[in-house]
């Protein structure tokens, strides 16, 4: 199958304007136009400094045989048209600053606007990664001090900060594994991850080039420990868990596990996704992990961007310090000469951000961390489970609960028995609920769980919005159990700016631009 | 203790009567005594915001950012480039800035267009049919562009001539520790690559359009290669060279990787930038990352939603394409915006007074008695030059000056023709700032 | 009557949850709470700079007599419910950066988004008004730049930038005007100005001490030459007029106009609300005007702020100069000391703002005016008049034309022959507007046209937009003839966030205040 | 030439000739070719917005904004209160900034409901139940208010205190000029206004609460003048100071104006401020400016509309109660925003504060030999001082010294009492910047 085999429907209604509105919600449905369907050849909105080079022929300059014979065709619009355009685009996004995110795993809570303000700093935001270390000492000193306050936080010894997400930051740690392991001597194969873990776990495994074995989880929703003694062996690598794990709970049993894996010479990774649930209250190098990665954008509440960006640091346990990534911030010695500089670590693993990594996410970070404080932190976490076993509490009349024991920071409910009286699955709830006025949580994730909706409210909604939030649950669950129910809950969304959206057409009929469109 | 958490005491109290616990620390219960955090993180107690802010403030105040007191010849892949009020002002709406994935597209209509727009603005500019929504950042963009070169030839042998951007190649060495390539440095000759000193049966080639040297590099010559051996071509390019020079598409390049940070976003210290991605329709099912269509709603009207997820590590897990989750989503919001505030004719009148400050800068160090080019192809807006001192020295002694002069080079940096110094001319560079810097480099040699 | 008097609709479904998003049209049309109902005893969101201060009991700062037993009761909420709440109404918002807002008389072009920039320049937007000279040399060259350019562009001599709005301008200008006669050794009563005048303009002649004199409009829609020629007495202060008018329609008599006035030793005011359509074409100067207020927030594209704030400047001609407002900023002489300061004209008719003006909207007008320059000041007033008139030209097919001639920046139209065919009235035609992704046109203004709708789209909106905008009006008038015509009209708007809104209602039952409902 | 116009030559030819005209001027037949501008206006060409943001920051970097290098100490009716980053991004949003006066509700719910919120915070922080949408600042309110005195009791002789901003005096004589008001001063006694020294039948008493010098007037005795002559009271109170003072209306007001510049507005140079404007049930129909009402739509749904048009200009023209159209709406906006942020306790936490640092200040600066106080009255956040130089001169040493020491005050500013220096202290001021501050302040008085 090509791009674009076949028509799409074409629904912008008239002439292409830029000053028509009605694709913003507030004054209707209809399509906005795309950004080349407002182009008109001849206007501009770019205005240039004023230079006074001069303005030699560039064919002088490039030789012909590189040069484009015509311009690359952008778009051509009005600054006017511009802004009209993409702040339609914008009323047409929901977000945080909007109402609740309760998506299970992406900790969307409120994300202070301060963070902006410090990440605008000229003195922050205009400074060049290459610059000599003497013309940006401020800059290592934030890094070394997030630096500081993140291994605090982890209960770790050193980080590195470079890994632009989380995702990155496994890898990074897998190959921080591998690098241990070949410096003990060995050649290991197998990374254990648990069936209830995230999908980035297992493909950064192979990138590090290991095998994934899998390891089931128990009854009670947890890594079940005489599975994971059975394939525990000279061959293991290390283990990777995320705890409280993707369903919520809490690994009890994370001292016998972290025992069991490094009895075998194993090595214990934490996928730092859930750490909002245990700030302050437990940390990961007390609960034996060796390699911790965080991600910045959930539980340091730097806004996740529509996809990104985000920042994944990953801390280390002192065994494993001498094999980071480098260059790193560092604190120099000596009264003389610049406080701060950068430093690569002996037997560094190398580089794997093409600088220092998200660098105005580590500002907004630092920001939210010292805002916080030790006392603030531990608050977030105890207000995020105290709001998710609420939730929980309070719906476990009306949706099922797989696994039904106090949960952390997430809950994971299930539309099992929905679906099975009434035909309303996971995903028609989660439809219904964008029209209540709140983001759909995580559905079908952990994979385990059927018809999964995985709730995560954070910290930072209120009691009222709890309440709010679980009315319209109940409610979308008492009307798929009446007359037209199942239709209504089939036919949900209906009050948003598009209804049901085709993603088998997406894919079968793939227009991935502009361009492929017939 | 500061924070942003709503409850009050009396609500706090209440839930957890609902929930039948006596104290906060209830909530733990599963958590083992043993491993507990007794007397909590030995950090401050939280600051309220204004002292925050006044901390942060003294860091940036420590920094001396690029501006009229240090003005910027320093390149390198993060470039000093117009970003106007309007990009900034759009690319800094909340609604983009605060939401998630678009994972349920009847209410994110908004990224996942604008990022359509990125996807179609990203192939008409690189000549490729295909892009993606983003990558981390340039390196990371190239490993994928690797891993994926590597999976379609099916053979593992890379050959990454010397005049990549010497941190992409850096990173690309990491992560072959995990995926096994076997990397083979291709070395410069006269500043471009000479592929004929490499041996082996590649499975791609990687070469940079311009160079870290801020030269052409012959891509029919890498393009020959490859159809010989069957090797895939991942060329790197600069978006904004590629206002005025012929796109990798045109050349014939399989893979088009880039560092998008020039469209829109500030130097940041390293990031947050924008790893480009593009495509021949070929390797679309081995894509990394995410892909947005466009498709219908149920009313037939237009729609955007992400698409062929099948690959993403979501679905396929250890199968999948790549282990990308989180992206540079808003970063290819801002590059759509400036891209459309640039336009056709904007990037071009870009790369053109880019090119013309560069050549006029060059010639203007170049008659310092002891400058010299280092290799001698010809280059865009980026130049590579032979200098009497010291180029870290140099660099030091011109901060004082108030330039950032460039980028130093070593032996690594250069393609084995270091030591040198890197310097890099934008569309915002004024003659006067050009001769001043000229004037004061002249002295610094001395 | 008494506010409250009734009870009002409450229609905040459910308890009130700030992190509900359903009143943000995205995702349907609930009401949005107030901040009130949002509110929870013992919330926050403030946090302020510790400071060290000793904390000494208020009880021995300031006397008991005069303190507050309780606090004020505002609203107590979290940072995060602020935040959604005004992003939310935000997006219950028309505005130019959503589309065409082709409103009448009131200017409404895009407003560059660099203005913003440079308002929020440190440097301008934190400087005391009341800091010594030496500390605010650039805020005083910026005045003094300003003034200049704005005396060049309509003619005149000097100005005050003081006045906040046009209607103040218009003020000062009617004390400057009794100054100057004040000064001639005459007491003036009377002013005139014409029919189709804006409603500041009688306002101000009242509050400026004077008693409003109307001349009528001729069949052209200008003044009628012999009409004012007649109320022309010894006793005529000056005339006030705005060129072109409010008909949109260039006064040709202008200077038989002036000098008649001028003949009986009255002066001609300027009101500068429509100088978009004649900048650098031609000036008030020019035509006899000897004082002029310009609308900086209309011609000059600082945005119009829901409201406001506005800026009025008010420029005038050589001999009214000593009269005007101080202190103003001026160039100093002598090469020692700063290069400006404040000083107050002689014969001063005193100060009419609490500092120097609205100063950042001052800076923002003098960006703008930097960019266009005077080619691009006059290709502004070219481009605005030229799509009037296309429009004009157009729907004349469709609407009533009352003044059949080429307009200058705005035609008017009448529904006059749409209403006594279907019954929809202008009204109900600007509602329809509105559904179809354009703000309405203003509406039963000027008075003296019946049903009249008047346009301006001003210069930034292109050539699709404005075919986008006449269909979308020949449509409004097609559909009003069809069967259920009428109703469709008389019932819009239907896709915008509220519906008609019963405005009689508002005034009956007045509820001026959240406190005030029952 | 620069710009923001779309049009293209093309579509402009096509334009011209659907009108049936050659050129561009023809549309401006009707304008006589006597007074047209031949040659066009005499100011440079158009720049590029990124050559006028150079000059714009050039002028910016001429001025010295108050910060860690220029400590604020000064206030008279612009104060340096927090202003977090929070009300800044909500006070910005395009949709409040870019829209005008809400004409077509159906549209304009977010500005209406905004300014019905600021109308009911308003109303409770003065203690009277009416409020209006804003007028331009403090000075205009004063006016408006003196006009709807004047006009309510039907006298026009107007006590105004010599407490009263002394701007705002100055404004208010300007205006009399036209509306033939008798302004009568009332002055000072030992910082408190003397009601007793004035004489004639007041239709209205304007007093300040804080006034000018600081000090907490006596309302109560100003109530019972106008109890007694039957005039109506203006109070112009301190949005700030009554987060702990006992508000206008509880003293009896009738009216109740300020200025609102300390909810959330940068110092900007002194404006766009705010005017505040409230005032008893019985004025309402008096009442200038816009006015926000609660009221439903065709569906019944709770909705906003800007009520009681029939008192404005537009609809009575010369019997209008006032000739205000554009006012401060965005700045209402903002100050309901920041009282949103403040709140209950915020708002009296910020007043304490204040006034804390100011009687801690106050008493340093009193421990310096030859610095005295120029009246005796207690006071809030701001207080009046005899110093033993003259002011203007001790302001400049001190500037150089990193403060902004405060404003001076001549004979008609401190009402008989100058000359002086008045000093402002708010909640951001650190006990460190103080003490800095009256050691700097010693060493210039010697
Ligand atoms: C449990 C878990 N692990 C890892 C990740 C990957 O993080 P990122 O998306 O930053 O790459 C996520 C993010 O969704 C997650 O929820
Ligand atoms: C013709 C005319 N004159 C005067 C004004 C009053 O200006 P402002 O609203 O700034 O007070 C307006 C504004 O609507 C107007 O259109």
């Amino acid at each position: 199958m090509s791009p674009g085999t076949d028509t799409t429907a074409d629904v912008i209604p008239g002439p292409a304007a830029g000053g028509r509105a009605s694709s913003a919600p507030l004054l209707g449905r209809d399509a906005e136009p795309t950004l080349f369907e407002l182009s008109q050849p001849g206007r501009r909105s770019w205005q240039l400094r004023t230079t006074g080079v001069p303005e030699v022929p560039l064919d002088d300059l490039v030789p012909a045989d590189h040069r484009r014979t015509t311009p690359a065709p952008l778009a051509e619009v009005s600054e006017r048209d511009l802004v009209a355009h993409f702040t339609r685009l914008s009323h047409r996004q929901f977000s945080v600053d909007l109402g609740a995110y309760p998506l299970g795993s992406c900790t969307m809570k409120y994300n202070p606007k301060i963070c902006d303000a410090v990440a605008g700093l000229p003195g922050l935001a205009d400074v060049h990664p290459g610059a000599p270390v003497s013309t940006i000492q401020g800059w290592l000193e934030l890094l070394v001090e997030l630096e500081e306050a993140l291994c605090e936080v982890t209960g770790m010894a050193a980080a590195t900060l470079q890994p632009a997400a989380g995702a990155a930051g496994e890898l990074t740690g897998l190959l921080l594994m591998r690098a241990w392991h070949e410096a003990q001597g060995r050649q290991r194969t197998k990374v254990i991850i648990p069936d209830s873990a995230h999908g980035t776990n297992p493909a950064s495994v192979t990138l590090g080039g290991y095998t994934t074995v899998t390891v089931p989880s128990d009854d009670r929703g947890c890594v079940d420990l005489a599975a994971l003694r059975a394939v525990l062996d000279d061959d293991v690598a290390g283990i990777m868990l995320t705890n409280p794990n993707t369903l919520g709970l809490f690994e009890e049993d994370i001292e016998a596990i972290a025992a069991a894996v490094h009895e075998v010479g194993g090595l214990l990774y934490y996928d730092g996704a859930n750490l909002n649930a245990i700030l302050g209250v437990v940390r990961p190098g007390d609960m034996g992990f060796d390699i911790v990665h965080l991600n910045l954008h959930k539980t340091f509440a730097t806004p996740h961007g529509g996809g990104g960006p985000g920042a994944g640091p990953v801390a280390v346990s002192a065994r494993l310090t001498p094999f980071l990534p480098g260059p790193r911030a560092v604190r120099l010695p000596g009264p003389d000469g610049p406080a701060y500089g950068w430093a690569t670590p002996d037997r560094s693993i190398g580089r794997i951000h093409s600088w220092h990594g998200n660098a105005l996410v580590l500002a907004r970070a630092l920001t939210y961390l010292l805002v916080h404080g030790s006392d603030g932190l531990r608050q977030v976490a105890q207000l995020a489970v105290l709001n998710a076993n609420w939730l929980r509490h309070r719906l476990s009349a009306t949706y099922d609960v797989p696994y039904d024991r106090p949960c952390m920071h997430e809950c994971v409910l299930s539309a099992t028995s929905l679906k099975k009286a009434t035909g309303v699955r996971a995903l028609d709830v989660a439809k219904r609920l964008l029209e209540s006025g709140f983001h759909a949580p995580t559905v079908y994730f952990p994979l385990i769980v059927d018809e999964a909706l995985m709730l995560e409210p954070t910290e930072t909604e209120s009691l009222q919005t709890l309440e709010a939030l679980a009315s319209a649950l109940e409610e979308i669950a008492a009307d798929a159990g009446t007359e037209g129910g199942h239709d209504r809950a089939a036919g949900a969304p209906h009050a948003t700016p598009v209804r049901r959206v085709d993603e088998a057409r997406a894919a079968r009929q793939l227009v991935p631009t502009f361009d492929a469109r017939r | 203790m500061a924070g942003y958490a709503p409850h009050t005491e009396a609500e706090i109290a209440g839930m957890l009567s609902f929930l039948g616990l006596a104290t906060v620390d209830d909530l733990f219960a599963a958590v083992p005594e043993a491993i507990r955090l007794a007397g909590g993180l030995d950090l401050a107690p939280g600051a309220p915001e204004p002292d925050v802010m006044a901390h942060l403030q003294d860091l940036a105040g420590a920094n001396r950012p690029v501006g009229p007191s240090l003005v910027c010849f320093a390149g390198g892949g993060a470039y000093d480039h117009e970003v106007p009020a309007v990009t900034r002002a759009l690319a800094s709406r909340s609604e983009f800035v605060t939401s998630y994935t678009p994972y349920q597209p009847e209410v994110a209509q908004g990224v996942l267009q604008a990022v359509f727009e990125f996807q179609t603005l990203l192939a008409r500019l690189s000549g490729v049919p295909i892009a993606n929504a983003s990558l981390y950042d340039g390196a990371a963009a190239t490993v994928e562009a690797v891993n994926l070169g590597v999976a379609a030839s099916g053979r593992h042998r890379v050959w990454v001539s010397a005049g990549l951007n010497p941190s992409w190649r850096a990173v690309l060495a990491t992560f072959a520790a995990g995926t096994g390539h076997d990397l083979v440095d291709v070395p410069l000759a006269g500043g471009t690559t000479d592929w004929t000193s490499a041996d082996g049966d590649p499975g791609v080639l990687v070469v940079a359009y311009p160079n870290y040297l801020g030269c052409l590099e012959d891509l029919a010559q890498a393009r020959e290669v490859c159809d010989r051996t069957g090797a895939k071509l991942v060329v790197a390019f600069d978006p904004i060279c590629a206002g005025i020079l012929r796109s990798p598409g045109d050349w014939g390049a399989d893979v088009v990787v880039g560092e998008g940070q020039a469209l829109g976003m500030p130097l940041g210290f390293g990031g947050p930038y924008l790893g480009l991605f593009a495509c021949s329709e070929a390797h679309l099912r081995r894509l990394p990352g995410r892909l947005v269509g466009e498709t219908v709603d149920a009313d037939g009207r237009r729609a955007y939603v992400t698409t062929l997820r099948a690959r993403e590590q979501d679905i396929r897990r250890e199968k999948a394409t790549s282990n990308v989750c989180t992206n540079q989503t808003l970063m290819a919001v801002t590059a759509a915006i400036q891209l459309g505030w640039l336009g056709t004719t904007g990037l071009a009148e870009v790369a053109t007074r880019s090119a013309r400050g560069a050549h006029y800068c060059r010639q203007g160090l170049l008659s310092i008695a002891g400058v010299e080019p280092l290799v001698e192809a010809p280059v865009v807006r980026e130049f590579a030059l032979r200098v009497p001192v010291e180029p870290a020295t140099l660099i030091d002694r011109l901060a004082d000056e108030g330039f950032l002069a460039g980028l130093p080079l070593d032996d690594d940096a250069s393609g084995g023709n270091g030591p040198g110094l890197l310097v890099a001319v934008t569309e915002r560079r004024t003659r006067t700032e050009i001769d001043a810097f000229a004037a004061a480099f002249e002295k610094a040699v001395r």
